[in-house]
C-alpha cells in the first residue's frame, strides 16, 4: 500500500503547532468575541496557515486539512474555508491580501453572504463559477445561528476566476475538516462528562443509553476523518476522483458534526443547555457551518453520479 | 382536524379561541420575547378571571368540576397560539395541596392559584441531581415550629417572577434517597433566598435559587416529613395530559412548512416527502394524546402511555426543526426565524422533564419486564 | 370527551373471539402453507370476518380494525385488506362470494397481482379508480418475499366499481391493524426472549442496548395503533378527516411493523435467523406487506395536504 | 475508485480481475445458488494453485510474504465479484498455526491449506453461547493421550463441506469463563461427530455440529491447555482486514441501483438523493477499510477500527438492502432478485461474527473510558 490514513511526521507537527497556538490564543473570548479578534487572525497568517491553498507554495490538501482540524477542534473564528477558496483560485495581488490576513473574504450568494460586515474581498459563486465582485451600497448585518457576521449585499461582477474546481474542492476539505476538528471537540467534552458526571450511584457512562449514543456519533466522526484523509490524499496526487471525494467529505463530516453536537446535548443535558456552557456555541457553529449553502445544491447526486461512472457491472 | 370531543367541549374550544384573539402575537409558550414574563402572568391573570386554571378543580375547591378534557382543549389551543405553557401553581401544586394538604394551606392558596395570582416554580433539580432526583442534597433541618433551608436548586424555571417555591428537599439522612425528602413552600422573598440567572441557549433564562439558613414554618411542609417523594410523584401523574400538548407540534409543521414556502423549496419532492413523514408523525402524536387524555379521565395508571407521549413528542419536535435548518438552506439560519429559533429550542425538550432515557427506562421495566 | 382511544367491551368480545379461533386454527402450518389453508379461511367467513365491510352490514370500521389486529397477531393467511376493499366496493353479487369464503380477490395493478394463481375475483386499482376484471390467458406464479402467492397475469376491464374513496380508507385501515398485530406479535416474542436469555450472566434485556430498541419499536407500535383506532372512530363517525387519517394509518403501521421486525431480528440474533425460527416468516410477511405498491404513491403528500387544509394561520 | 495501492499492488489486482473471469455467475460470497459449496471449493483450489490462499504468510511456510495488501485486493476484489469470502483455514487457522502451533502441527496442515485442499469451519457459537464465548460448554475431558469431547456448536457455517472443525472447548472447570477454555482441531469424520443443517432465511444453511464422546488426540490442541482464549483472539486480530471487504458494499448499491432503473424510478429526485447519501457511506467504509489496512500494516493495535468498519458496514448494508425496497416497489419482492436477496441476507450481517452491541461496548470501553 502506498498510503496510509495516518498523518505524516511533518502534518503531526503542522498539527501541534496550530494545537498550541489555538491553546494560547483561542480563548473562550476571541471564539465568543463580538468584534473580530484580528491579532488571532495575523498570528494565523504568521504560522502560513491563510497561505496553505495558494498555488504554488508547495503546502498541499494534507496540510489543509491537518490545520483545518485542529482550528475546528479549537472553534477558531473566521472565514477559514472561504479563505481557502479564495486563495487558491483569486489572481496573486488579492491572493496575498487574505493569505497575509490583511482582509478577510466574503463568499457566497447574493443576496446574504457570511463575513460580509467585515469583508475586504468578496466572491459570488453559483456553485460552477465564481467571480471577485465590488459590493454595491451599504451592507446591511444580519445576525445568524452560529454567530458569525453575515450580511445582505449588492454584489457587481468584477472578474471570473480560475482555478474554481480545484479551490472548490480545497474548500469542501478545509470545511469537511474544520467540522470534524469542532465535532470531535464536542464529543470529547461529552465523554469526559459521562465518564465523571454521576447520576443513581454511577459515572453516567457506565449506562449503555448514554455510551451508545457517543460510540454511534464517533463512528460518524471517525468516518468522515478518515474519509476526509482519504480525499485530501487523492487530491494531492491528482487522482482523478479528488473532487467527487472532498464533496463526499464535507457532506459526511457535516452529518457527522451535527450529530456530535446533538449527541453532546443529550448527553450533557441542563448543563449543556446555559449559554455560558460547554457546548452551545459550538454546536450552533457546526449546525450554522452545516447547512448548505441551497439545499438542493446536488452535492449527493453529484457524488453518485461520480461513482456511478467507476462501477464495473 | 380536532376530534373526539364532545359538543360541549368543542364550544369551549371555540370560547378558547375567541379569547386568544386579545393574546395574538403574544409568545409565552417559548421564552422567546423580552416581555415574557409580564406577559404571561396577564394570560394567566385572563384566564383565572374566567375561571379557567380551575377548570377540573372538584367543585368543593371553588373549581369547575369538568372532565380534563377541558384543561387539555385550553393548553392544546395555548399551544398552538404559542401564548403558554400550564403553568406550575394552579395544575400540580393546587391538586397536590388537593390531596396532601392541609385546610389551611388550601385556604391560604387555592384561591390565588385559581384566579392566576399566585405563580409557583417547581424547586426539584439541583446540581449533582438531574435525572436522579431522589439524590436531591438541598436539607431543611428541623428547628422548633421553623425548617431551616440550606443549599441550591438549579435550572428552575420561572423562579424569577414567581412568588414561591415548590421545594422538595431533604429531611432525612444524607442516604436516605427518595424516603428521606419533603416538599415545603417557600416564598421567594424570605431572607436567604437568592436568585440568579442562567442565560439559556433558547434566548430565555433558567435559574439558580440559593438557600442560605432559610426559616420556613413547619406549616408550610405538604405532606407528612419524609413522604415528599410521594407528594412528587403522585401530583405529576395528575397533569400527564397536559405535558406536551400535541398541537405545539402541528404548529411546527406549520411554521416550518411556512419558511420552506418563503424559501420557495416547499414544492420540492424532497421536501414534500419529508414534510409528509412529519405529518404522520404529528398525527401519531394526536392519537396519543387523546389516549393518554382518555387514561387519565378513567383513572387508569398512565406513567407509560405519558412516557410514550412524550418520547414521540420531543423527539418529533426536534425531527421538525431539523428539517427546516435542512431544506431551509442559509435564511433558516437568520437568528428570530422560526427554523433556528425551532432547532435552539427543541434541543431542551428531550432533556427537561424526564430524559429520553429516563422514560425508555421506564417503559422498558413496566411494559416489556426489562430491568435495564 | 365524547371517544377513547380504548376497545369497547363489543370489540373486545370480537377481539377474543378472533383470538380464540386463531389459537385454535392458525397453527404454524396453517401459516406457512404452501396450499391456501381453506378450512381456515371459511371459518373466518363463518364467524363473519369477511363480511364486516360490507356496506349496511352494521359493521364499522371499528371492529375490521379490532378483528384484523388480531389476524395479524396470529400472522394469519390470506388477502385480508383486499376482501375489505373488494366486499365493500363490489356489487353484492361478487361481494358475497367473497363474504362467505368461497372465492379469493386478488387486487392490485398489472403485470404482477397478489394472490392471482389463487383468485376467482380481479380487480385492479390505480390508486384512483377501481375496476372488476377478467382475467385473460395463464396466470404465471411468481414467488415473493413473504410467501404469498403472486402471477403475472393479463386482465380486461369488465366495471368501474362504486364506493372507491371508502373502500380504501377501510382497507388501508384493515392493513395498518394487520400490520400492527403481526409487528406486535414480533416485539412481545423477542421482549420474551430478552427476559429469559442469558449472556454474560444476565438476561440481555438488561442490558440497555437490548432494552431501549425494544422501547423504540414500541412506541413506534403504540403510535400507530392509536393513530389507526383514532382513524376508524373517524370513519365511523364520518368525520371529514377519515380517509386522511386511514392512510396516515397505513404509512405509520408500516413503518412501525417493519422496525419491529427488525428489532426482533436483532434480538433475537442467530436464532431468529433460521427458517424454522420464530420470527422469519411474520417478519419477511410484514415486509412485503409494508412495500407500497407505487414507492411514488403520493401517500405521504396527500396526507400532508390533508393536514395542510386543516392548518389555522 | 481504487486508490492508494502501490503500481505492484495495482498489477496484482488486474490479475484478480483476470482470474475471475473464469468464474462469473459463481455467487459463493452469499449461499444463494445450490452449487455453493462445490463452487466454493473450487475457487479456493484454484487460489491455492496460484498461491493466493498465501500472499501474505512468511516465506518460511511457503507463503508469498507480501503485504497484506495483497489480501485485501484479493478478497475486496472477490466480494464485488460475489465469488466467495476468505476462507478460515488458510486465514485464521493458518496464522494461528504460524504462531501457536506445533511443527507437528505445521507439517501436518500448512501446505494442504495453502494449496486449498483443506477445509477448516469454526466451532465458536453454542446455542448458549452467542455474543458471550466465554461461556461455551462444550467439554473437552483429557483421557491419557486424548481428549473426549462432548457437547454442541451451533450455528457453524460451512461444517457440511469441510474437512476439521477448529473447536473452541472447556477444558478448565465449569464456571472458569475465558481462563478454563482450550483450541483443538477435530476431524469431521471422527466418530461420534454429527453434523444438522440449520436452514437460513437467505436459503442457505448454518449447521448444529455435536460432539457425543468423539475421541481427539492431544496433539491436535494448538496452544497450551486452557490457553484457547489467547490463541482465538490473537489469530481474530490478524485477519481484520479481509472480514467485510468494502466492495461488497459497492456492489450491493450498484445491484440496488440497477433494480431500481429496471423499476423506472432511478430518476427521481427523492430516490437519487437517498442513493447519493447511502453513496457517501459507501465511500466512508472504503477510507475506514483502508484506515484499517493501514493499521494492519503498520502492525498498532486495530479491534477499535475493526469494530468501527465492521459497525459501519453492516449498518450500511442493511440500509442499502431497506432502500431498495422502499423505493422498489412490488417487483423488488420477487424472490431471486438482488433487492429481497439483500434484504433477507443483510439481518445476518449485524449479528454474525459480533454483534452490533458488542462492537459498541468494545469502543466505548476501548477509545471512550465508558465501562458500559
Amino acid at each position: 500500500m502506498s498510503v496510509s490514513l495516518r498523518r505524516t511526521d511533518e502534518q503531526r507537527m503542522l498539527a501541534e503547532s496550530v494545537r498550541d497556538y489555538c491553546a494560547a490564543h483561542c480563548a473562550e473570548q476571541v471564539r465568543a468575541a463580538e468584534g473580530f479578534p484580528w491579532p488571532f487572525w495575523h498570528g494565523l497568517a504568521e504560522l502560513g496557515l491563510l497561505s496553505l491553498a495558494v498555488p504554488g507554495e508547495g503546502a498541499g490538501a494534507g496540510e489543509i486539512v491537518t490545520a483545518c482540524a485542529e482550528l475546528g477542534r479549537a472553534a477558531a473564528p473566521g472565514p477559514i474555508a472561504a479563505t481557502v477558496f479564495a486563495t487558491h483560485a483569486l489572481p496573486e495581488r488579492q491572493a496575498v491580501l487574505l493569505s497575509q490576513g490583511k482582509a478577510l473574504v466574503s463568499l457566497g450568494k447574493r443576496p446574504l453572504l457570511p463575513w460580509a460586515p467585515l469583508a475586504g474581498v468578496f466572491i459570488e459563486t453559483d456553485g460552477d463559477g465564481a467571480w471577485l465582485a465590488d459590493p454595491v451600497g451599504e451592507v446591511e448585518p444580519v445576525e445568524m445561528l452560529g454567530g458569525e457576521p453575515w450580511g445582505r449585499v449588492g454584489l457587481r461582477l468584477a472578474q471570473a476566476l480560475d482555478r474554481v474546481p480545484t479551490a472548490r474542492a480545497l474548500s469542501d476539505l478545509a470545511l469537511a475538516a474544520y467540522l470534524w476538528g469542532a465535532g470531535r471537540r464536542l464529543l470529547d467534552g461529552v465523554a469526559e462528562h459521562a465518564r465523571t458526571r454521576i447520576q443513581f450511584g454511577k459515572a453516567i457512562g457506565s449506562f449503555q443509553a448514554v455510551a451508545h449514543p457517543i460510540v454511534t456519533a464517533g463512528l460518524a466522526l471517525t468516518s468522515a476523518e478518515k474519509l476526509t484523509m482519504m480525499a485530501a490524499l487523492a487530491m494531492d496526487e491528482g487522482h482523478e476522483d479528488g473532487e467527487v471525494l472532498a464533496v463526499s467529505a464535507r457532506l459526511s463530516a457535516s452529518r457527522a458534526a451535527v450529530g456530535a453536537a446533538l449527541t453532546a446535548h443529550q448527553g450533557f443535558g441542563a448543563i449543556g443547555y446555559s449559554v455560558e456552557g460547554p457546548i452551545g456555541r459550538v454546536a450552533q457553529r457546526i449546525r450554522a457551518l452545516a447547512t448548505p449553502p441551497g439545499y438542493a445544491d446536488g452535492s449527493g447526486e453529484q457524488v453518485l453520479a461520480g461513482y456511478f461512472q467507476k462501477g464495473r457491472p | 382536524m380536532d376530534f373526539g370531543f364532545t359538543r360541549e367541549e368543542e364550544a369551549f374550544r371555540a370560547e378558547v379561541l375567541e379569547f386568544l384573539t386579545e393574546f395574538r402575537g403574544m409568545n409565552g409558550y417559548f421564552h422567546r420575547g423580552t416581555d415574557t414574563a409580564y406577559g404571561v402572568r396577564q394570560v394567566y391573570r385572563a384566564l383565572g378571571e374566567r375561571g379557567w386554571l380551575s377548570l377540573s378543580w372538584p367543585e368543593e375547591f371553588g373549581g369547575g368540576g369538568l372532565s380534563p378534557a377541558y384543561e387539555f382543549i385550553l393548553w392544546d389551543e395555548l399551544a398552538y397560539a404559542r401564548a403558554a405553557r400550564p403553568p406550575m401553581g394552579p395544575g400540580l401544586v393546587a391538586k397536590a395541596l388537593m390531596s396532601h394538604g392541609t385546610d389551611e394551606q388550601r385556604n391560604r392558596f387555592l384561591a390565588g392559584l385559581r384566579r392566576g395570582r399566585i405563580n409557583f416554580c417547581l424547586g426539584y433539580s439541583e446540581p449533582d441531581a438531574g435525572s436522579d432526583l431522589a439524590s436531591v442534597r438541598t436539607r431543611a433541618r428541623r428547628d422548633g415550629r421553623k425548617y431551616v433551608v440550606d443549599g441550591a436548586k438549579c435550572w428552575t424555571s420561572n423562579a424569577h417572577w414567581s412568588d414561591y417555591i415548590w421545594l422538595l428537599c431533604r429531611t432525612g439522612a444524607q442516604d436516605s434517597r427518595s424516603r428521606g425528602l419533603s416538599v415545603l413552600i417557600v416564598p421567594l422573598d424570605t431572607p436567604g433566598v437568592s436568585v440568579s440567572p442562567i442565560p439559556t441557549l433558547d434566548g430565555g433564562r433558567l435559574n439558580e435559587v440559593r438557600f442560605d439558613g432559610v426559616r420556613v414554618p413547619a406549616a408550610n411542609r405538604v405532606g407528612a416529613q419524609d413522604q415528599g417523594w410521594q407528594v412528587v410523584s403522585s401530583a405529576l401523574a395528575v397533569e400527564r395530559h397536559v405535558q406536551f400538548p400535541p398541537k405545539r407540534l402541528r404548529r411546527d409543521l406549520h411554521d416550518v412548512l411556512a419558511a420552506l414556502e418563503d424559501a420557495g423549496v416547499a414544492g420540492d419532492p424532497v421536501v414534500r416527502r419529508r414534510m409528509g413523514q412529519l405529518a404522520v408523525r404529528v398525527t401519531e402524536v394526536e392519537a396519543l394524546g387523546l389516549a393518554l387524555l382518555g387514561e387519565v379521565i378513567s383513572g387508569a395508571p398512565s406513567a407509560v402511555p405519558a412516557a410514550y407521549h412524550k418520547l414521540a413528542g420531543t423527539t418529533l419536535a426536534q425531527d421538525i426543526a431539523h428539517a427546516g435548518l435542512e431544506f431551509g438552506a442559509q435564511q433558516a439560519l437568520a437568528v428570530g426565524t422560526d427554523t433556528e429559533f425551532l432547532w435552539r429550542q427543541t434541543i431542551l425538550e428531550t432533556i427537561g422533564g424526564g430524559t429520553s432515557e429516563v422514560m425508555r427506562g421506564l417503559i422498558a421495566r413496566q411494559e416489556f419486564g426489562l430491568r435495564a
